[in-house]
């Protein structure tokens, strides 16, 4: 096992929960909830071969895509890489749209053109995302920009795995957001792996947000598992960026449950020790938020059952919606090379 | 560099008739018009290494900063790529960027966000999002500039979908295409070239535009074509004045932009000539050269009288030293000769 | 991917006879090159992103750490610019590497390494330096690949001089091609192409080369030369099936490099059969189609019956979704049909 | 006045000269001195239009290229940028080949095909340089690495500015370099500029060294006017690399005295003040140590001019060997495209 949770789960968290509000609590926990059960629903039926288009499930990091967007409004943007399907839902993207993009459908959120890795909504400020690895941390440093010279008064942040920070294209966006003083988060979900890489054949050893902090920007590490130091750990960050204070990076330590890409999880391969994977799985971010809210009587299994009911009728209508959604057509091919 | 300045200074240009109207340097053509888009749109910036230095950019970019705010007009980190994305990410915000550099060697760096980025947003964002962003870089040559710094990479984007490439020969073009290309809504390209920065001609007071995608017949003639942009048109016409002297009379079309290509005139004055030859100022394999011949060897077969041939840089980098120099750019002599050849093999 | 599996499993490839050898996959030949090329040399060295993982980059790089041991087979950070800096200057001091790449589209990101520097060390230095390099990566298609991971980029590079192309069809030249360009001293690139990934072919056990700059004539015929390389071979093939069916004979022909580009093959072809279509897996435009096609018009114009023809990509990005990526790639009838039509029009 | 002088000269230095002995203190001097000599002599003779070469003279960055590169053994391999000329001679490098590459002579260096921003001399170890800012950092990376996988047992040494560390491969370089604890010592001059933008309007306020620390690497910040200080940092990141720590970044603040490129000053066309490049002359690195030696006995001042005497004579040798060497011919345009 080379990598180990590191965190103290909730403790400490009992004494500050009257800081949020029930409702709030609980909304994070659906949220979550409703990630997961759309992703093994997609890990599914993934073998029906209707989605024809990879997959990079966030099965295990959910409470990262929920806390760091519950921070957000929707006036705020977020940006993403390849590992899309947590951003865009805890962004508040459409369901529907998702899944007939998934489907290569006309009606897809970019009409099948850009598939899974491009998950994009503007309607809530899903902005934009690359399937290049480091590519959309410059053009969220250009959306913070634009924001920084048009006076918008928004924030900006963007989703990067540990391997996106080995890009020096990372290097170049965080100083110049901390040249400009640009009101963006960098929010590195270090899930340790890169494909089937482990971290420590990549990077020396040394925390991330070390390294990150060498560029002058606000930086701070979280345990990625919690949604509740998540959330708060972003919040701050935005009101800081609001009273000035520039960027931050934020690194949460995380866990994939599945492989890198596509259903199941492939630690069997031996890339990862399978105990690595189980020990993680203790601190499922659903399940332990889950029973933190249970012990402390703000969740009842009544609820979290209820969710579940209502959750899966949306995720099959949503289903429903795009199998039977239209193909696109021939010439839609040549639609957009260029903008009018 | 003294020598350097000498050269580029001894290069004979036309003296423009300053009957035709006002008369501007290439560099302050570029100025005005880039002052007129700070001016007329908020949304507009200008960037770059040294964008608001003393040498602002061969000139292009003086008092803009003054003018405009540091804001909108800005020095950057040596950053290529970052701020390739940066311009990308905030052009797709609405901004209309300008990206200044001086040389094209450097755009090499951020080929990336260039060609995987910016050139397919509109496309994969299903129309959601426009990249109203010009790139701007001007093509070393002399100076000692070598292998590293005189690359005139066009040969290298043509192909890329969803890219504008604009290459300028007189200062009324570039002012004009600048300003169209400021208002085009998809990520263009200008490849200006250092020697033309050295020349002047009439160039209006008024905000005016001259389109993407249309070249224009500089010279008329009946028995050969040549086709090019940018500084090569210097050269075809000196070409074409030996040429007159020996009895052949050549048509000279200045392309202005080389994606999208102008097809139409190339055809038309096909049609008349019978005879092709493309020049340019970057490799001549796989290029520019190679994609106008191809055309030409596909849609107007019919018309072709001889082989098409091509001028560009031959097959080997770029020397530093000046001796070496003289041995690897294309000349009038050249061109000259090579059509020439072209009108005797019948 | 499965439904992806089950597309590119479905490919028809002719069954290789046994009784010509043995019998390997695309993958597993490969495997053995690398495998030769570290037993046979200290200095040659396998890197890129997961080459040592279980996945092992389709299977090419299988148990070759375990072999060869960490220090010249590892995996390295996602550094693209970066590690094929690093690549050069390690060749500079007589080390080997083949740098390995999932998808041709991240080594746009090396470009300047790549173009300003690995092409051009041996001429700046005057020779003092060589640079054997290899650099390798697998064309996407398929996969929902998308229009960042499925670029085929041989077209922005055939102009780069200094450079050399590989684009091998087969098992066997996919081994003795990998072979001569680990012992070539040149920086050198394989394109494979995904899909021929699942192929199989007679590969000999020996260590054997096949030479860079020399194609091969896959098919015999005497009314049109299809020309191309890689996955294009494939497509070329089928089609001249179905050509022949209607008393069209197609001559095919393999590159095999398409830099530096053999010539004389292609004009010994076009002498026979005056009729000349280039296959490409890449853009259309500007690229592999296009130099080929001017040759063929500059060098063996008056051997040419009818106008040079090209299938590339069209001039749009890829788009993800099935269902449009059907309408964007060469087919074995777009070929075919083109053809006919060569062969119509007189 | 942006940028000042914030180092403490040669004091203290006083007592631990025996250190060193004086033949070595003197020969610094040497040349340092030859440096300057050469440099002004290639000014000075710029506007004849013989050389038809781009300079980027290093008058008043004598002590970094003279102190750090006397700290490598001639197996040890020095890399550089377009600012080249300090590196080569203090490396050792052949002054008629320097001379005859400048005058674009095919007995340069390298023939006359790379120019000044590529002067090697793979005989004493200088092994290489770009003109592409950034661009020979993963080089001598890859040197390290080859010298590593071989068991070389060298030190290689990468000259950059401050400019060449906001370029993403040179955050990419650092990190491999640390990973794989390379013998490599990068060697960053800073100052203060790139071309005539200043570095407040290219990098947040924080010291170079800190960020390069992020990478893990070991980094040290050393007065770079101050050859014994340079010196001494060199030599102990040498020794210390040969013990395996790993990579070593040096930060070395200095100031040049001249324009970016080409001859003379342009210090009046306002990108900087000139009070400011004049209170750094006061700090003039072959002047102050030229002081401190006279101060401490170990140099007097007539060995100064017999130094000045022979090195002007090699200069003129050097510079007539160039200008009667033998141009380049056509046919030597087509070779070397590719390697046999
Ligand atoms: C520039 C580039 N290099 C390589 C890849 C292939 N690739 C896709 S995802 C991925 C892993 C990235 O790891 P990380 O950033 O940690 O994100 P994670 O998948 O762990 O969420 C890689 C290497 C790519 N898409 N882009
Ligand atoms: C990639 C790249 N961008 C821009 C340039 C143009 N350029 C040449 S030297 C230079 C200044 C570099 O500054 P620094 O690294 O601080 O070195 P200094 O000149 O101060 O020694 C620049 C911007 C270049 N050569 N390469
Ligand atoms: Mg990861
Ligand atoms: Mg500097």
């Amino acid at each position: 096992m080379r990598y180990t949770y590191e965190g103290n789960g909730y403790k400490g968290w009992e004494k500050n929960l009257d800081f949020f509000g029930k409702d709030f609590l609980v909304e994070l926990f659906y949220k979550m909830l409703r990630i997961r059960m759309i992703e093994e629903e997609i890990e599914g039926r993934y073998h029906d071969d209707f989605m024809k288009t990879p997959i990079h499930l966030v099965i295990g990091q959910e409470a990262t895509a929920v806390g760091a967007c519950s921070a957000l409004k929707y006036s705020d943007l977020l940006y993403s890489g390849h590992r899309t399907h947590g951003a865009y839902l805890g962004k508040g993207g459409d369901l529907k749209k998702m899944l007939s993009e998934m489907h290569c459908k006309s009606n897809g959120c970019v009409g099948s053109r850009g598939g899974s890795m491009h998950l994009i909504d503007p309607d809530v400020g899903m902005a934009w995302s690359s399937a290049i690895v480091g590519g959309a941390l410059p053009i969220a440093t250009g959306a913070a920009l634009a924001s920084q010279v048009r006076k918008e008064n928004n924030v900006i942040m963007v989703f990067l795995g540990d391997g996106g920070t080995e890009e020096g294209v990372c290097s170049e966006s965080l100083n110049f957001a901390a040249l400009k003083k640009l009101p963006i988060i960098f929010f590195c979900e270090n899930n340790f792996y890169s494909v089937q890489s482990p971290l420590q054949t990549r990077q020396p050893k040394r925390d991330i947000v070390r390294w990150a902090e060498g560029h002058d920007v606000n930086a701070i590490a979280v345990d990625g598992t919690n949604v509740l130091d998540v959330y708060k750990t972003a919040r701050n960050a935005v009101e800081d960026i609001k009273n000035g204070s520039g960027p931050w990076f934020i690194e949460a330590k995380v866990y994939r449950f599945r492989a890198h890409g596509g259903a199941g999880d492939d630690s069997k391969t031996g890339y990862r020790d399978i105990k690595e994977r189980e020990a993680w799985e203790k601190q499922c971010p659903v399940n332990s938020y889950s029973s933190f809210l249970m012990r402390n009587n703000i969740l009842a299994n009544q609820q979290r059952l209820d969710m579940e009911r209502k959750i899966k009728i949306e995720i099959k209508d949503a289903f429903d919606f795009a199998l039977n959604s239209p193909e696109p057509q021939k010439t839609d091919l040549y639609q957009f090379v260029y903008a009018d | 560099m003294p020598w350097d300045e000498g050269l580029v200074n001894s290069l004979v240009y036309d003296e423009p008739d300053p009957d035709q109207g006002r008369v501007l340097s290439y560099p302050h053509a570029l100025n005005e018009s880039l002052d007129l888009a700070l001016s007329g749109d908020p949304s507009v910036m200008i960037l770059g290494q040294g964008v608001d230095d003393p040498s602002a950019m061969f000139g292009t970019t003086k008092g803009l900063r003054e003018r405009h705010g540091n804001a909108r007009v800005f020095d950057t980190p040596l950053s290529e790529e970052g701020m390739m994305g940066i311009c990308t990410g905030a052009a797709m915000r609405g901004m209309r960027p300008v990206y200044m550099h001086n040389r094209p060697d450097f755009i090499l760096l951020a080929f990336n966000q260039l060609i995987t980025h910016a050139s397919k947003c509109h496309f994969m964002d299903n129309g959601l999002n426009k990249v109203p962003l010009v790139v701007w870089a001007a093509i070393g040559r002399g100076w000692g500039s070598g292998a590293q710094h005189s690359q005139a990479i066009q040969g290298l984007l043509i192909g890329v979908p969803g890219l504008k490439i604009v290459m300028p020969s007189t200062p009324y073009d570039a002012k004009g295409l600048m300003l169209e290309a400021i208002y085009d809504n998809s990520p263009t390209l200008i490849f200006e070239h250092r020697w033309l920065m050295k020349k002047s001609g009439f160039v209006p007071e008024k905000k005016y535009t001259v389109p993407i995608g249309k070249g224009i017949v500089r010279r008329e003639g009946k028995d050969v074509t040549i086709v090019g942009a940018s500084h090569a048109i210097e050269l075809a016409f000196q070409a074409s004045k030996k040429l007159f002297e020996i009895g052949i009379d050549v048509e000279v079309i200045d392309l202005r932009t080389i994606q999208p290509l102008d097809d139409e005139i190339i055809g038309n004055s096909l049609k008349k000539t019978g005879r092709l030859l493309v020049v340019d100022t970057g490799w001549a394999i796989g290029g520019v050269c190679a994609e106008i011949g191809f055309r030409a060897a596909e849609k107007w077969f019919s018309d072709l009288k001889s082989p098409v041939r091509r001028i560009g840089l031959p097959d080997v980098p770029t020397p530093a030293g000046y001796g070496l120099e003289q041995f690897f750019y294309p000349t009038a002599d050249n061109i000259a000769e090579t059509v020439r050849e072209m009108c005797v093999k019948k």
